[in-house]
């Protein structure tokens, strides 16, 4: 069923009798060419691309609870691709180009809004990274722009620029950047996939892999043993777990990084903003609640729920740029599970055991890369060879010191 | 001797005091500090000297409020030692021959500031500021806790309204200026 | 206007008027009176219109659960959107408009969305607005976010102050009911450290709202005593007004106290309210139960409301929601209702009760039926109900209270991993799943419905805490009450409604779970984020169970089967101002000052933020228009005389110990063991992964004791490894570790006269000619007659240098004292804008360069890593990756016109290649204008840079447009070969 | 979240820092044949289970022990705290 406005008023004039399941609950089949791990967007996108651009048939996607109840339905919704380092930025441009297009591409409406983002600068030796960024991003085929601190306060009248501890110094922007209607890209992925003849099948929760000779020949699952050719994994923050099931020991944490939204309120954000002296940032949706964020807890964790000294320090950064937030209100607080890395940069990478596939840690930082880690992951699936902008995204490059480190932080993941 | 002058923490020539209707905060620049800290396998020896030097060896989170040095614990075979400001320019030294070997000295003067709190509203203030369980701290508690952002040592005098409050020195226009804010909204 | 609607009694007193204004009219309401009350008083049931269809919207109920009468209260900066008016507490003076509108509230143009509500369904956004795709962000968008949203801020700085603040108890009692009561005396009255919190404003919760007595006094009275009484215990905090947002882990509940809200500004001073963070061992959650409503058609309608709700109004408001009213129920409690009313002289159009074998009454009339639609543009005035028989009848009333069952308010057992079971005889959920540690619930919140039944639990639960705590319970006497068992009919929707209200503030209709379910969005997650139902800013608190059933009743399952979403913190919306406290404007992060601030102030120097720091960024002098003019004085006076700068901020850590040296091996990949006492050395610092971390210098005073400095960015995450190494890997090396970075005051005096100033300062028994304290000696010596100093020949200028540094206390002296005797010498105060000159002309690497990501070879300092020992780092150093051919090397950069900038950021490409990533070769880290050079300089990186010196190459900027030709060159500038130094 | 230190009894976490995984203390021997894997693997790969988990805490406003919490990272359960020099001590490591 294609959707549409005429669809709409078509539907609204017949009584809504016409829609049908965005996409079908099928039993699992006994193999497939290709199982998916895991239900949220990453597992969905390669779904998606798998059938529709790499035209692989018999295609399934095993999520254990509801799909899109991950990540993809917790976090802030930013996308950008505003990255320094050449491992990095070309998969993030390929991603916001393919967000660009998402929409029409999908046939579902995901709210793709490019208002804009911004990082503030509060000290020169900032203004000197953010400057080789910004050049990093342009030399690389994304946009940025470098404003002033004039050019910032007349999109945001409200920010803090007279009694601010750390001065406002101007900001890099990136105009293309933006957010997402987060819910609607794992439906619209999963709808596009159904399409396509990809299973979903929720409530299906894989407990072992079945691998002999080096070889991988299926999941074993709640639902019983699915075999397959290929395997690939998609579990974000539950890849330790997942992993583990294979004896693999993973370079990743698990870490509780929290989000916020206030109530609605009539809008005043148009597009999101960072602060560089705290732990905040901020967008409005569409619905007008502040959705907001800042620094992981800090430590492992797979529960999804963090602590109050989070909060207040998100609060503190939020009140010391937007002090007129203060009187909104927080409506809700939540916590998703980050696969952190150890160079804060992901892996989409083929394992030691053949025919099973990783995709993973991807930090806070994996929705914006939804497209383009659907589009690599299913190129990878496909032709066993890494897609040429996630080249870098190899599990080999700690052991062989070519980590990409964009925050410079080491083998730490807390502090990525 | 030289004619140089110090100054204050707060940048006066004086000690500041503020005094509110419950509460009154006073800026202590009475004290000379130095830590002292156990050299490995010499902590028996370690221990008799400051038995010797406070009556007592403070345990972990206690202090012993003693003349006219005092000292509470700082960490694991780790104490922090106070004495009258005039001992500014010898404490430390002092100490060092004292513990000879049995332990390792340093100079900590110039890293703190001290504020005296005092008052009926004392712990009201206290649980305004501080993590710290004020209402079953008894007199002799030391704990170093986080107060607006700084780490500070909080510690329990004999008076049931005193807290002595050590901060970073570096810092301290911004704790006084906490101190102060708090203070004035338990008016 | 009068307060039509206003009865005698209550807790409202009627000698203390207040006025107030909502949407520009002035109204009386009397104290005690919720901003609701004292509209529904003055005959007022339109506050509102909801936010998709903007339909009119009155009360529904009379507490913080409320979803449809949000105000925007006060104006100008204490502007407050979404303001519940069933939770504002009454004020003189007060002012509140109504939101989300256009127009005036009777008449919103928006409410046309009313009319295209069959286009506007669940989820109808997603599956349209894509064509052609550029009107997205031009204009859907815009229409949509413009018509969304609730109320407005006034985008003005928050004018009030938040405080935070800490408690600890044995024993938290979240709510001050019935239940609460009992708990709280209970171990009150046992002398357990008590808190007992509760978001009215007056405490007793249902008590306030009910006519039955509790022995001989009434419910409010009862509660009075016991509050009069808790309060005089000294270890029982009671505490109104406070709204326990969230359990956190380990016991940890945080608290918001509404210290001012019912003020019309705070007094002077005080906060608007404090954040409180309650460490408790134990907690007894007392958070009683919300009624829900039933959906039938147009029940959203003004003057439609929770049977409850009209019950508090009445009994404790002392207000008629309305003349005539009416009831439709599933349970008995709907009954309570009527005889209240009914005792109150209001006229009960009926009682209409879904269930053939309701309660009779001789007061009124109890009608066998449903309600299946209602009349009243802007409020109610007809409810047509269709009776068991088939017939229809029309029942005249202004008010319609609904009552569907109670649910307990499990949404605080749920902020861990509570997950709610059912329970067939309240058809309710009750809390289940693993509670938060330490918390019992105790009273409706539990299941325990009646006033007895409450009672007794709350005495329970704190009975058996105590003895969990140790502490002997005291039994405490409870009157005799109301036990009446509950009695119910589960009843969701009436059959065949379809724009039947569910979620009422977003507008979520029965209609919509039916389609949600008919397009497969079928688990309760995906329900609630294809609809919306539940994340209005109630969070579902009236309006989940009815989806969660009607969703249940499609998909043929039982209601527990469909499960429940999670609560989530807080428990109700609380400011962003509370969280963050004290901490904004200047007070975001603490200030350090330097020793010489004070002084520096007095010169006129410019400040800047270096982390927490406030250092001297440099000293203008009158006449200097520009910083530049400021900086290049400096750095030239420096060179050519003597320039004196505050360097305390560089994180100083005193390493002391018999395996000093050795431990210092460890955390640098240099070696450090022969260092002679009376030396300094140069020292990197590698992190395990072989990547530079630190750099700084450490000072040998004696065998056993060294000093290390760190830059002022690392100090405290070096001290965390240090003591890490110490601790955890090498736990028996006899090294003692402490900062006294705050301990010393250490200025750095350069240039060719620093000896000679300096000369002016130590006591005559120093010795410093360059023979008796050569570069990078260090001593423990006295200056101004007897003042103890520590004494480094360091240079980060490239100049005949020295650090000298003296008691903190001490700094603000010696600082006066240098610029005195320095006078001959013109002795020139900088800043760290002429340090960073003077370093880059010097090449030496700082925090733009050792970022993170780079490794000794790139620094140029390949040779450091000392092969003969382990360090750290040292091994993951030699990887591969870290060791290729084409690594980055440090080199310096001048333009080939003199007159070009360099600008940090910028990156480097062959001079005749291709403008693009593939190509880059480089890029620069920090830049300067030489004063010395007269021209622009800079410090890179470039792939192989140790082997390109002299080469031309172009440096690019497309962020500023900026492109010019370079000339790589050493990165050491000036005296390359380091004579100045040695001078 | 509370931590039960062990000299100074309970204390809010937000005075430590964390560090990670408290096999961090198992260091390497840079002298054995397979170093490079060992810190390799040392560095960078965790077991990083749901459920039980060693890890390292500094106390950094409090008293500047580095500390081995057992924690559950399901439940965020704390089961034991240990000073981090005792159990680097008897996990053999000296000097």
């Amino acid at each position: 069923m294609r959707y549409s406005g005429f669809k709409v008023i078509k539907e609204a004039l017949m009584g809504h009798k016409g829609w049908t399941p965005a996409w079908r609950d099928p039993e699992p089949q006994p193999h497939y060419d290709i199982v998916i791990i895991g239900g949220g967007g990453h597992g969905l996108a390669t779904a998606y691309y798998l059938a529709k651009e790499f035209k692989q048939k018999r295609i399934a996607v095993l999520e254990k609870g509801w799909i899109g109840g991950g990540n993809v339905g917790r976090n802030t919704t930013i996308i950008r691709s505003n990255y320094l380092l050449d491992g990095n930025e070309p998969f993030y441009e390929f991603s916001l180009k393919l967000w660009e297009g998402l929409e029409q591409d999908f046939n579902y409406n995901a709210m793709i809004s490019q208002r804009g983002i911004l990082n503030l600068i509060h000290t020169d030796a900032q203004r000197d990274a953010f400057t080789r960024r910004g050049n990093a991003m342009i030399l690389n085929g994304a946009d940025a722009e470098m404003l002033t601190t004039a050019q910032i306060k007349k999109r945001y009248p409200f920010l803090n620029t007279e009694d601010s501890r750390f001065p406002i110094k101007g900001g890099l922007a990136q105009h293309r950047g933006g957010t997402v209607r987060h819910d609607a890209v794992a439906w619209g992925y999963a709808r596009g996939a159904d399409s396509r003849g990809v299973d979903i099948i929720q409530n299906c929760e894989v407990t072992g892999f079945k691998i002999e000779n080096g070889k991988c020949l299926g999941v074993e699952t709640s639902r019983g043993f699915i075999g397959a050719t290929k395997v690939g994994c998609a579990v974000a923050g539950s890849s330790s777990r997942l992993m583990s099931k294979a004896n693999m020991r993973l370079p990743m944490e698990s870490h509780v990084l929290q989000a916020f939204v206030s109530e609605g309120l009539k809008p005043v954000m148009p597009g999101v903003v960072t602060f560089g002296a705290g732990h905040f940032y901020c967008s409005q949706s569409d619905k007008g609640g502040l959705v907001f964020g800042g620094d992981i807890d800090g430590y492992n964790s797979y529960a999804q729920r963090g602590n109050l000294p989070v909060v207040e320090d998100v609060c503190e950064g939020g009140m010391a740029i937007f002090p007129a937030f203060g009187r909104a209100r927080m409506l809700r607080m939540w916590g998703g599970i980050m696969d952190m890395s150890m160079d804060g940069s992901p892996i989409i990478d083929r394992t030691h055991i053949d025919g099973l596939y990783f995709n993973g840690g991807w930090c806070y930082g994996g929705f914006k890369a939804t497209p383009a880690s659907g589009f690599c992951f299913a190129h990878l699936l496909t032709h066993d060879a890494p897609h040429p902008t996630a080249k870098a995204y190899r599990f080999n490059r700690f052991e062989k010191g070519l980590v990409i480190d964009e925050k410079g932080m080491g083998n730490q993941p807390n502090l990525h | 001797m030289h004619n140089l002058k110090t100054i204050t923490a707060l940048g006066g020539t004086e000690a500041r005091v503020d005094a509110f209707a419950h509460i009154t905060i006073v800026e202590n620049d009475g004290v000379s500090l130095a830590s002292v800290a156990a050299r490995l396998g010499k902590e028996k020896k370690c221990h008799t000297i400051l038995k010797k030097l406070l009556g007592a060896v403070p345990e972990a989170g206690r202090a012993e409020l003693h003349d006219p040095e005092a000292g509470f614990w700082m960490g694991p075979d780790q104490w922090m030692i106070g004495a009258p400001r005039a001992t500014y320019e010898l404490l430390a030294d002092d100490l060092k021959a004292k513990f000879g070997d049995a332990a390792s000295v340093t100079e900590q003067t110039g890293a703190w500031v001290c504020f005296d709190i005092t008052g009926p509203a004392m712990p009201d203030f206290c649980e305004r500021i501080c993590p710290v369980p004020i209402r079953r701290m008894v007199a002799g508690d030391a704990r170093r806790t986080v107060i607006h952002h700084l780490g500070c040592f909080v510690i329990r005098r004999e008076a049931d309204d005193h807290i002595r409050i050590l901060g970073p020195r570096a810092s301290a226009k911004t704790l006084h200026h906490a101190l102060l804010t708090t203070a004035q909204a338990m008016a | 206007m009068s307060q039509v609607n206003r009865l005698n009694g209550g807790q409202v007193n009627a000698d203390q008027p207040l006025k107030f204004k909502f949407d520009g009219k002035s109204f009386t309401g009397q104290q005690g009176d919720t901003l609701a009350s004292a509209l529904l008083a003055n005959g007022v049931r339109l506050m509102g219109r909801s936010f998709k269809y903007h339909r009119p919207r009155g009360v529904l109920t009379a507490g913080s659960e409320e979803p449809n009468a949000l105000v925007e209260l006060r104006t100008g900066a204490r502007q407050e959107p979404n303001t519940r008016a069933t939770t504002i507490e009454l004020f003189d003076g007060l002012t509140a408009k109504s939101q989300n509108r256009l127009g005036p509230l009777q008449f919103d143009l928006l409410a046309i969305n009313d009319r295209f509500s069959n286009f506007l369904t669940a989820g109808f956004y997603y599956k349209t607005f894509m064509w052609p795709a550029a009107f997205w962000e031009k204009i859907y968008e815009p229409i949509i976010r413009h018509a969304a949203g609730l109320g407005s801020l006034s985008l003005q700085e928050d004018p009030d102050v938040y405080d935070k603040g800490f408690l600890h108890c044995d024993l938290l009692v979240i709510g001050a009911g019935p239940a609460g009561l009992a708990a709280a005396l209970t171990a009150g009255r046992s002398g357990a450290q008590v808190i007992l919190a509760d978001e009215d404003f007056r405490m007793g919760g249902r008590l306030n709202s009910e006519t039955f007595v509790l022995g001989d006094q009434s419910g409010a009275d009862w509660a009075d005593s016991v509050i009069a009484e808790l309060a005089s215990l000294s270890n029982v905090r009671v505490m109104p007004r406070t709204t326990i947002i969230g359990a956190f882990d380990h016991g940890i509940y945080g608290a918001v106290e509404r210290i001012s809200d019912h003020k019309i500004v705070p007094d002077a001073g005080k906060p608007r309210q404090i954040l409180w963070r309650i460490y408790t061992k134990r907690t007894v959650l007392a958070a009683g139960a919300i009624e829900r409503p039933i959906a039938f058609e147009n029940n959203d309608r003004p003057g439609i409301m929770l049977a409850s709700a009209i019950r508090t109004y009445a009994n404790r408001f002392a207000v008629a929601a309305d003349q005539r009213i009416a009831i439709f129920t599933n349970n008995d409690d709907g009954h309570r209702t009527a005889q209240d009313l009914h005792a109150k002289g209001i006229k009960i159009s009926a009682v209409v009760d879904v269930r053939p074998d309701a309660p009779r009454s001789m007061d009124y009339e109890v009608l066998n039926g449903e309600v299946v639609d209602t009349k009243g543009r802007l409020g109610l005035t007809f409810a047509e109900v269709r009776l068991a028989d088939g017939t229809m009848r029309a029942l005249e009333c202004g008010a319609l209270g609904v009552s569907g069952g109670w649910n307990p308010n499990v949404h605080m057992t749920c902020h861990q991993r509570g997950r709610p079971t059912w329970n067939d005889a309240l058809a309710a959920f009750v809390p289940g799943g693993v509670l938060p540690p330490g918390m019992t619930v105790a009273g409706a919140a539990n299941g325990d419905m009646s006033t007895a039944g409450a009672l007794k639990g709350g005495a329970a639960a704190a009975s058996s805490v105590l003895k969990d705590l140790g502490l002997t319970a005291k039994t405490i006497k409870l009157p005799q009450t109301e036990d009446t068992p509950v009695a119910i009919k589960p009843f969701w929707y009436v059959e065949g409604c379809s724009r039947a209200w569910l979620d009422q503030q977003n507008d979520v209709t029965v209609k919509d779970v039916k389609l949600s379910h008919q397009e497969g969005f079928r688990s309760v997650e995906h329900l609630k984020r294809y609809t919306t139902l539940g994340m209005a800013t109630d969070q579902g608190k009236t309006s989940n169970m009815g989806g969660l059933a009607i969703m249940a009743e499609l998909a043929g399952k039982t209601i527990p089967e469909v499960g429940t979403t999670i609560f989530r913190p807080p428990y109700t919306p609380t400011s962003i101002g509370v969280l963050a406290g004290r901490h904004r404007g200047q007070e975001f992060h603490p200030k350090r000052l330097t020793p010489s601030h004070k002084w520096a102030q007095e010169q006129g120097a410019v400040f800047v933020e270096v982390g927490n720091w406030l250092r001297a960024q440099w000293f203008p002098r009158a006449g200097e228009t520009t910083w530049r003019e400021s900086v290049d004085r400096e750095v030239l006076a420096t060179r050519k005389s003597v320039g004196v700068c505050d360097v305390t901020t560089l994180g100083k850590v005193d390493v002391q110990g018999a395996d000093a040296a050795a431990f210092l091996n460890k955390i640098y990949c240099n070696a450090f063991a022969k260092l002679e006492v009376g030396k300094t050395r140069y020292g990197l610092m590698l992190r395990e992964d072989g990547i530079a971390k630190d750099d700084g210098t450490a000072a040998r005073l004696a065998e056993d004791h060294f000093v290390v400095t760190t830059t002022t960015a690392n100090a405290l995450p070096v001290y965390r490894h240090m003591e890490f190494v110490r601790q955890c890997l090498f736990p028996d090396m006899d090294v003692q570790l402490i900062s006294t970075t705050e301990a010393w005051a250490q200025y750095a005096i350069a240039g060719p006269n620093s000896r000679a100033l300096l000369q002016k300062i130590v006591d005559p028994d120093t010795e410093i000619s360059n023979e008796a304290f050569p570069f990078m000696g260090c001593a423990n010596i006295t200056v101004c007659g007897g003042l103890r100093a520590r004494l480094f020949r360091i240079s980060f200028s490239g100049e005949l240098a020295y650090e000298i540094a003296v008691p903190t206390a001490y700094g603000d002296a010696l600082i006066r004292k240098i610029m005195e005797v320095g006078t001959e010498f013109d002795v020139t105060p900088y800043g760290t804008e002429a340090l960073g000159v003077m370093r880059i002309e010097k090449g030496h690497a700082a925090g733009n360069e050792l970022n993170g990501t780079t490794t000794a070879q790139n620094l140029g300092m390949g040779r450091m890593v000392s092969k003969t020992k382990d360090s750290i780092g040292s091994k993951l150093s030699e990887r591969e990756g870290l060791n290729a051919a084409g690594d980055l090397r440090q080199v310096g950069i001048k333009p080939v016109n003199p007159a070009d900038a360099v600008p940090a950021g910028a990156h480097l490409m062959n001079a005749d290649g291709p403008v693009d990533a593939a190509h880059d070769q480089g890029y620069v880290t920090s830049a300067c204008f030489s004063p010395n050079l007269g021209h622009a300089i800079a410090l890179g990186f470039l792939k192989n840079g140790d082997t390109r010196l002299g080469e031309v190459m172009r440096i690019v900027s497309p962020l500023n447009d900026y492109a010019t030709t370079v000339e790589i060159v050493s990165a050491h500038f000036i005296d390359p070969q380091g004579e100045r130094l040695r001078a | 979240m509370i931590i039960n230190h062990p000299l100074l009894g309970p204390r809010d976490s937000a005075e430590f820092t964390y560090l990670g995984d408290a096999k961090l203390i198992d260091r390497p021997d840079a002298a054995s044949e397979n170093a490079a894997q060992e810190f390799y693997e040392y560095a960078y790969l965790r077991d990083n289970p749901a459920g039980w988990h060693k890890e390292l805490w500094f106390h950094e406003a409090g008293d500047r022990s580095w500390l081995v919490v057992t924690r559950n990272t399901l439940t965020h359960e704390i089961s034991k705290v240990e000073l981090a020099r005792d159990v680097a001590r008897s996990r053999g490591r000296s000097k």
